[in-house]
């Protein structure tokens, strides 16, 4: 067992001290120091981090689960208690790393996009405060751990998406984004209280154990229907795992990802490719045991991570927006870690090929991923819009940025010994061995179609004559501190599916993590020559499209002469307009206008009423009064006759 | 000594009273210097007292007070004529609650430092409506305790009238009329209380020994379940707040949101549940049908409104609808949650009524479509809004979170269809509240800023410290959970075991 | 010439008084028929005193006083409608109704 | 003959309008000398009741048909209150004129007239025979009579006490004919010997008795319906005779009821039982109704009052010695309450006309009398910490004690009636602001001491026990 608590909390303190600090003194001050003490604090959870991987996997102990610390945070029953604490194992470990590293370069990154803003001490807090919360939930032990830094994790993300909250589409992406995720995260809230209902526990070690035939027997009234406790448990995974497909931005909800991009290009990077946008995935994979017991979670995760893979990438493929596209393959490659996972399940055995692909493919994008979008956002930077019309010939201008682009471009699209190739390679490869032969066939399709949109973003981008003045005046160069973490990222999105290949093979086997039934699949060898087939095809189209000699790029992006077809495609299936339809007609205009009525009109109606009445009756009393002797005489012998025959006295 | 102190705590502020009822309403700077002294003394007081209590530990509780386990009890024969006595305690709930309590009235004096109109008379109704509360969260007696409940319809409507803004007048009378309703059925079913029990005592703890006869309890339950709700707005009587709330002034509506509406919802649980679990175990299921109004309806009401008072006041109106889902629940988990969320929302609340108060001083104005972008002018005041934000649709790190979690959790445990379907519909709304407070922190203080507003000048000191003593309760609750939990546990721990011993 | 005879004089002799209360609209009018009504119940007790009373003189005393008290409420009625036939100059109860709602 | 030392009171109270109306033989009509003699009469008289030791309960006898007990000597207190107060109040009214009415003049018979009343209560309350107990009553009704129409100048005046007069024999003739068939029912007059024949059974007869009684005493207690005079008088009557009106003689009146429910009835309160709650509903009920719209003050103070007058009923629900605690406690604070609003009604009066619109803006001219008059009206309302509430308190306690719970309930929720008027009131006094045509206020030192006194004495009065025994009792003498 190691023992590196004390540094282990570091990784947890420094963030969280950078956002205090940063928030509420050195803010204010001045930027500079802002920014210095948010690297150097984030560079040292980095480091942090790093001792206690190394030490971790080279200790014997490794690749079994540690829990290092775990301090009780609120109690509901003995032994039913919500705890915080870091859990660890190859999973989690990989997480720390790549979330301290990450937040790391992106910090350095941030020092160069944020210089002259008025703000960047709050975005520096902000920042770190995100990577503190990511870490919390990384590390979490019990998923009511998990639930609390998930909704930190979206708030920090609303925060930074809004960071420019004079800007109102920023203002309003930030919102969708985070009421879509807070959409997901009520069902999420929900399955935690089923669950740890049946179960009594919090406790991950708890859920991953269980067997549904023990609750097979009793009942659980839901409100709605009477299930057994085994249905409940099954309904409440479907919950939990919804929770991952709002974070995940997973198709019907993934709307808000793409409008996210309004925020800060750092924040896109480290929240919106590389870390946040994977919880949904960690969590499905941290809980794998648990969803593969109750089936069904598996068919609908797999179902809704194939679809979302194609349907992305297509939509990918027509955008112009650099970032949207980024944002897109996102969505695209999130697919893949998700049906990875789901594919999984053959029946009721389970084989964890797809769970080591998916872990591996969630590191190894990471790193490219996070490069591409600190990329495009130095490319915005220099040439001040996000339109792949206005760029094109920035090869020369920006090298080190251009070669780490096209490293990171060939990553992604699969192409050995790119770090990309390894990671999805075993995904295919999983969806085979899991006989889903239509999502294998899907997923080597969207290999393809991921190699043609960036390589299109890539020749549009880097290749042909430039469209903008400011690149022919030739104002862009390359600022020190963004290009740099570029150039650092580009080594691990080159080099890190071969060499961290071995690790995940080996700490990530099947046999360390224990599910139902598993089964032994022989490699299906022609695969990898298939995908890395078709991936080239797909770069020779994007190249004969947009960077062969004779490609007339000017054609290819006049708007005019679309087919129709395309014109779907380029407005998203206009699922943003649908969106809107739904919360405004529906929601607000619907829902809230009744509710309102009910307030307004039939509850202060009856109150108006009932004061209406006694105030009649009042005028009635006083009408009495009218003043005349012989009617008040009269009310005196009526008196006597009426309490004669009211009065109960009994004669 | 302790229990000297612990009368102290309502009897300052009448002696303010007193002391400055002589001095000339001219000298406003000083009346206000004195007023908010007596306020921050109380304040430390009471938090001493809450420390004492804390360390001193159940173990040391009075005897006398069994099966309640309180400190600081006393019980005096005061009105022969119907013996009355003058019976005062605490546990963790009271004392959190007179805690909560003290930051709003410190809160308020500071937040109304410039408020129009006689100051002097103002200050005056603001230290008798703290008495009043005080004094309802101190008695052990139920004279006393109606009594004190009773007082704070004094204060409300010449407040809300005199210095309201809007339809005063109306919202005034709205308010008091209604509490006077709600009061009014306690105070019919307190006399059967007392005759019924066929011990003649008004006193809470000998009143909890005995099992009240069941055909009463079966029609006072209600009556007096309903009379505490009207002041926690359950739903068919919730009405009054949202007018009253928006008429009045700041420092009244943090009192009345903060502390007034939680004094129902303790009565509920101190007095109702506590002395009739029997009738309870039968009614509150149903009782739970009224919430879907409060916790789902009521955000969406929230969402169709423009004016800042009435978002609000529908947001308080449904987290008390939590409260009570936890009361319904009658489950430890259920009943803690909503002990915590009395306390919790008193802090949001009284934090969301505090910059709403500011910024209404400065924009004068509190429809959110014509402000906009404030956030760039009053960085302070937004962040403490958007913080209150946060806290209210339970964000981890703020006591909303807690509190909530605890009660749906709670609630879960109770086993009724209609609890289940209600608890569910509940967890599902939190995104509703998301939705409208995220709509309104957005019209309010992002996007483009009206040119009117160049001229803001953020909080001073003074604010500052109110918004920043009322993060920190939330932060410190949000936080660490676990101690207040755990003393609340041993205050719910009594009443539970009398509802649980009930058939 | 029995009890039951008398009280349903008396009664009667009431009824007269009230009759002539509702229907006149003379002051002084409706003061005598008030004072039929007060002789009405002096004959109750005179009768009760004659007929089944265990302490007879009570009866006839009661009676005594009630025709001096009688007397002097009249003499204030008499003296208040005086003043007040100065401001109305009439005896009409119609004109009482200057204070109403 | 033998004088046991606790009938002085009485006794010098009998001789008292005697000296103060003698006096004006030697002085002027100017002189303040019957105004002195009066105010330390009074006063005296008011020491002298406190010097009489309690015997919780136990009555003791005199003279055989004048007998004192606890009740008796705290109703005799409440009455002596009532009468100061209301001298001090008329004071003003005889300087100079109020609510738009000239002068009054005739101080020493003014006074006279209302110790005579007072004494008439004296009397009910010390009564042991139906003919006692009927002189009683005409002592305490007659003398009101005069005081109704005293300002001869002011046609209202004479209008009221038409009204109330012709009216008030009627509701003579009706008391007496229950009285008469009481006499016959019973053979006697005298309460012991009637307390037994009731005791041993009813009959019709009874029957109609309490029927007229009810409907007679009914009258000047302003029950549903016999209440119609009230508003009507309480309005055209002079200020202070209002005051007095609505005090004394309601105390006189629910003293004849406590008198004669808890004495020769007593064997049947059950079975009276429902036919009061009755009453006490229709009146609590119909009063606050008609107090709802009102604008002037004297009427709305009349409604008010009748209103009251239905919460003091359902005290009678009770088992005698809480009922009459009850009744004498809230008695004391409704005097002192209604009295404090009478006092800045008065001097509202003086200057502007007895109406809301002339409370306009009175917080802003003269705090102090805005206080004094939310103290009251919320006394009245029955706010706690205020000793209207646990009057109020003490009533119901008095009537839930026998388990009459629905009554109780009916009468708290007409509360939250109530509280809306005497908001309405508080609002024109604290919300509305001033409009300048009306006069400005002035107070002279004697109604401000009296108005700090009173405002003192309602805030006080509820939290502090008091009426366990005499202030002086310990001395005897």
């Amino acid at each position: 067992m190691i023992n590196d608590v004390s540094i282990s909390y570091l990784i947890f303190l420094m963030p969280l001290l950078v956002f205090a600090v940063n928030g509420l003194f050195l803010g204010r001050k001045s930027d500079k120091a802002a920014a210095a003490f948010a690297v150097i604090g984030n560079g040292i959870a980095m480091v942090s981090a790093l001792i206690v991987a190394v030490h971790y996997f080279s200790s014997s102990f490794a690749p079994q689960k540690a829990i290092l610390f775990n301090f009780p945070f609120l109690e509901f029953a003995d032994n039913f208690v919500a705890r915080i604490g870091l859990l660890i194992d190859p999973l989690s470990m990989m997480m720390l790393v790549v979330v301290t590293v990450i937040s790391f370069l992106v910090n350095i990154y941030s020092v160069g996009y944020m210089k002259g803003d008025r703000s960047a001490g709050r975005f520096f807090s902000l920042l770190s405060l995100f990577s503190f919360s990511m870490l919390g939930l990384v590390a979490a032990t019990n998923i009511f751990q998990m639930f609390i830094f998930w909704e930190l994790v979206g708030v920090s993300s609303y925060l930074l998406i809004g960071f420019w909250y004079h800007k109102p589409s920023a203002v309003s992406a930030s919102k969708q984004a985070f009421i879509l995720t807070r959409f997901a995260d009520s069902f999420f809230l929900l399955g935690i209280v089923i669950v740890s209902y049946v179960v009594q526990s919090f406790d991950f070690f708890t859920l991953n154990g269980l067997t549904l035939s023990a609750f097979k027997k009793e009942t659980i009234d839901l409100g709605l229907m009477v299930v057994s406790k085994a249905e409940a448990l099954i309904i409440g995974s479907i919950l939990i795992f919804t929770g991952g497909w709002g974070k995940s931005a997973m198709f019907p909800m993934h709307i808000w990802l793409p409008n996210a991009m309004e925020g800060p290009t750092p924040v896109s990077s480290i929240i919106h490719s590389a870390t946040m946008v994977v919880a949904g995935v960690y969590l499905a994979a941290r809980l794998f045991p648990f969803f593969a017991a109750c089936g069904e979670t598996l068919d609908i995760i797999l179902v809704v991570g194939a679809f979302t893979m194609v349907f992305a990438a297509v939509i990918a493929c027509t955008q112009k927006d650099i970032k949207r596209i980024l944002a897109y393959s996102t969505l695209s490659q999130l697919g893949y870690m998700m049906f990875a996972l789901g594919a999984c399940k053959i029946g009721d055995a389970v084989i964890t090929t797809g769970w080591t692909a998916s872990t591996f493919h969630i590191f190894t994008h990471a790193f490219f991923k996070c490069a591409l979008f600190l990329i495009a956002g130095s490319l915005i930077h220099q040439v001040h819009t996000n339109d792949l019309d206005a760029m094109g010939g920035l090869r020369k201008k920006m090298p080190l940025t251009y070669w780490s682009a096209l490293i990171c471009v060939l990553a992604i699209s699969g192409i050995p010994p790119f770090s990309g190739f390894f990671s999805k390679d075993e995904i295919i490869l999983a969806a085979f061995q899991g006989h889903h032969y239509i999502v294998f066939g899907l997923a080597l399709l969207t290999s393809g179609l991921t190699t043609f949109y960036m390589f299109r973003l890539f020749f549009l981008a880097f290749h042909g004559a430039p469209r903008c003045k400011s690149v022919e005046q030739g104002h862009v160069h390359e600022d020190f501190f963004m290009t740099l973490p570029i150039v650092i990222l580009a080594v691990p999105a080159l080099l890190s599916g071969l060499l961290s290949k071995g690790i995940f093979e080996h700490y990530f086997v099947p046999g360390k993590l224990r599910v139902p039934q598993l089964v032994h699949l022989a490699h299906a060898e022609w695969i990898p020559y298939v995908a890395v087939a078709v991936a080239v095809v797909a770069l020779l189209i994007a190249w004969f499209f947009y960077a062969s000699p004779k490609a007339k790029v000017e054609r290819v992006l006049d708007e005019s002469n679309r087919s129709s077809l395309y014109k779907v495609v380029y407005h998203k299936f206009y699922f943003d307009e649908m969106y809107y339809a739904v919360v405004r007609q529906f929601v607000i205009g619907g829902i809230a206008r009744v509710a309102r009525f009910i307030q307004d009109y039939i509850i202060e109606g009856i109150l108006a009423f009932c004061v209406w009445f006694v105030h009649k009756l009042g005028d009635l009393v006083r009408y009495a009064q009218g003043g005349n002797l012989t009617f008040y005489l009269g009310t005196l012998l009526v008196g006597v006759l009426l309490w004669r025959f009211l009065g109960q006295l009994p004669f | 000594m302790d229990t000297l102190l612990f009368n102290l705590i309502w009897v300052i502020p009448l002696i303010t009273v007193l002391v400055c009822a002589p001095i000339d309403g001219k000298r406003q700077s000083l009346l206000k210097t004195i007023h908010a002294a007596s306020g921050t003394l109380v304040l430390l007081l009471v938090g001493f007292l809450t420390y004492r209590l804390y360390s001193l530990g159940i173990e040391n509780a009075a005897k006398e007070s069994a099966p309640l386990l309180l400190h600081y009890y006393m019980d005096i024969p005061w009105l022969h004529m119907f013996n009355a006595h003058y019976a005062v305690g605490a546990d963790g709930l009271n004392m959190f609650l007179l805690f909560l309590t003290a930051v709003i009235v410190w809160g308020g004096i500071l937040v109304s430092w410039n408020i129009k109109g006689n100051q002097k008379v103002f200050f005056a109704l603001i230290q008798l409506l703290a008495t009043s509360v005080y004094g309802v969260f101190m008695s052990m007696d139920l004279v006393l305790f109606f009594v004190f409940y009773e007082m704070e319809a004094l204060c409300m409507y010449l407040m809300i009238a005199g210095y309201g803004s809007g339809r005063k007048d109306y919202g005034g009378k709205k308010l008091t009329l209604t509490l006077a309703f709600g009061s009014s059925m306690i105070l019919a079913t307190l006399f059967g209380l007392y005759f019924e029990s066929g011990i003649n005592s008004w006193s809470l703890v000998e009143l909890s020994k005995i099992t009240l006869p069941m055909d009463f309890q079966m029609w006072a339950f209600p009556l007096m379940f309903m009379g505490f709700a009207v002041s926690s707005s359950l739903f068919p009587f919730h009405f009054w707040s949202p007018d009253g709330h928006s008429a009045a002034p700041t420092a009244v509506s943090m009192l009345a949101a903060g502390v007034m509406m939680k004094m129902g919802a303790y009565g509920c649980l101190r007095v109702a549940m506590f002395l009739m679990p029997e009738a309870a175990k039968i009614w509150l299921p149903y009782v739970v049908a009224l919430l879907i109004f409060n916790v789902v309806l009521g955000p969406f009401i929230a969402l169709r409104h423009k004016d800042l008072k009435y978002i609000t006041a529908y947001s308080s109106i449904s987290h008390l609808g939590l409260i009570f889902l936890g009361l319904a629940a009658m489950t430890p988990v259920g009943l803690r949650g909503a002990s915590l969320q009395m306390i919790s929302h008193g802090f949001l609340t009284g934090l969301f009524f505090a910059t709403i108060g500011m910024i209404y001083e400065r924009t004068h104005t509190r429809d959110i479509t014509e402000m906009g972008g404030i956030m760039r002018k009053l960085p302070f005041l937004g962040v403490g809004f958007v913080i209150a934000g946060f806290a209210g649709l339970g964000l981890p790190g703020f006591s909303g979170f807690i509190a909530e979690s605890n009660i749906f959790i709670g609630a879960f445990q109770q086993e009724s269809t209609l609890t289940r379907i209600v608890t569910v519909l509940a967890i599902l709304s939190i995104t509703t509240t998301a939705v409208y407070i995220l709509q309104t922190a957005n019209r309010m203080l992002h996007g483009n800023m009206p040119a009117k507003y160049e001229t803001l000048t953020d909080a001073c000191f003074r604010e500052k410290l109110v918004v920043v003593v009322l993060v920190l309760c939330l932060l410190l609750i949000g936080v660490f959970p676990g101690w207040i939990a755990d003393m609340l546990d041993q205050s719910i721990a009594p009443i539970f075991a009398k509802i649980n011993s009930a058939l | 010439m029995t009890l039951m005879n008398c009280l349903i004089l008396a009664f009667l002799l009431f009824g007269i008084g009230v009759w002539g209360l509702m229907r006149r609209r003379h002051l002084i009018g409706m003061l005598i028929s008030i004072e039929l009504m007060l002789n009405a119940a002096n004959i109750n007790f005179i009768s009760f005193a004659y007929f089944s009373a265990s302490d007879s003189t009570a009866g006839a005393l009661f009676s005594i006083f009630v025709i001096a008290v009688t007397a002097c409420e009249m003499a204030i009625a008499l003296a208040i409608i005086v003043s007040m036939y100065r401001r109305y100059k009439s005896l009409d109860v119609e004109q009482l109704r200057d204070l109403h709602d | 003959m033998y004088l046991p030392n606790f009938i002085f009171p009485d006794l010098l109270l009998l001789l008292f309008p005697f000296i103060v109306i003698g006096s004006r033989l030697f002085c002027t009509d100017r002189s303040k000398a019957p105004w002195r003699i009066a105010n330390i009469g009074f006063i005296l008289i008011f020491v002298l009741l406190n010097f009489i030791p309690l015997a919780s309960g136990t009555g003791r006898f005199f003279i055989s048909n004048w007998h004192i007990d606890d009740f008796g000597v705290l109703m005799r207190e409440v009455l002596m209150v009532s009468a100061i107060l209301g001298i001090w109040l008329a004071k003003d009214y005889f300087e100079h004129g109020g609510g738009g009415k000239p002068a009054m003049h005739q101080i020493a018979e003014f006074i006279g007239a209302i110790a005579f009343a007072t004494f008439g209560g004296f009397t009910v309350v010390s009564a042991c025979d139906l003919l006692t107990f009927f002189l009683g009553l005409e002592i305490a009704t007659i003398p009101m009579y005069a005081l109704a129409a005293w300002n001869k100048q002011d046609q209202y005046g004479s209008e009221a006490a038409t009204k109330y007069i012709l009216m008030g024999s009627v509701a003579t003739a009706f008391e007496l004919f229950g009285f008469s068939y009481l006499y016959g029912f019973a053979g006697s007059i005298h309460f012991d010997t009637i307390y037994s024949a009731v005791a041993n059974g009813t009959s019709p007869l009874l029957w109609i008795a309490v029927l007229f009684l009810f409907a007679g005493i009914g009258f000047k207690l302003t029950l549903f319906p016999f209440y119609t005079w009230a508003p009507d008088v309480y309005e055209g009557a002079p200020t202070p005779v209002t005051a007095v009106l609505s005090v004394t003689s309601k105390a006189t009146a629910i003293a004849f009821l406590v008198v004669l429910v808890f004495g020769p009835l007593a064997p049947i309160q059950e079975q009276v039982a429902p036919f009061i709650a009755l009453l006490a509903g229709t009146t609590l009920f119909v009063g606050n109704l008609g107090a709802l719209k009102q604008s002037r003050l004297r009427r709305f103070m009349a409604y008010s009052s009748i209103a009251q007058a239905g919460y003091i009923m359902i005290a009678l629900l009770g088992p005698a010695t809480i009922a009459k605690t009850a009744i004498i406690y809230y008695l004391f604070v409704y005097a002192v309450s209604n009295y404090l609003a009478f006092f800045v009604f008065g001097i509202i009066g003086h200057h502007r006309e007895e109406t809301f619109d002339s409370l306009r803006g009175l917080s802003k001219q003269k705090p102090s009398l805005a206080i004094a008059l939310a103290v009251a009206m919320f006394s009245l309302a029955g706010i706690p910490p205020l000793a209207g509430f646990f009057g109020k308190f003490h009533l119901f306690f008095s009537g839930a004690s026998t388990g009459h719970y629905g009554i109780v309930a009916f009468a708290v929720l007409n509360n939250v009636l109530a509280l809306f008027y005497y908001l309405q009131l508080i609002k024109s006094a604290w919300i509305d602001d001033a409009d300048d045509h009306l006069n400005p206020l002035r107070m002279t030192k004697r109604q401000r001491n009296v108005i700090i006194l009173l405002t003192v004495a309602v805030i006080a009065l509820g939290v502090i026990p008091f009426l366990s025994d005499n202030i002086f009792a310990g001395f005897t003498f």
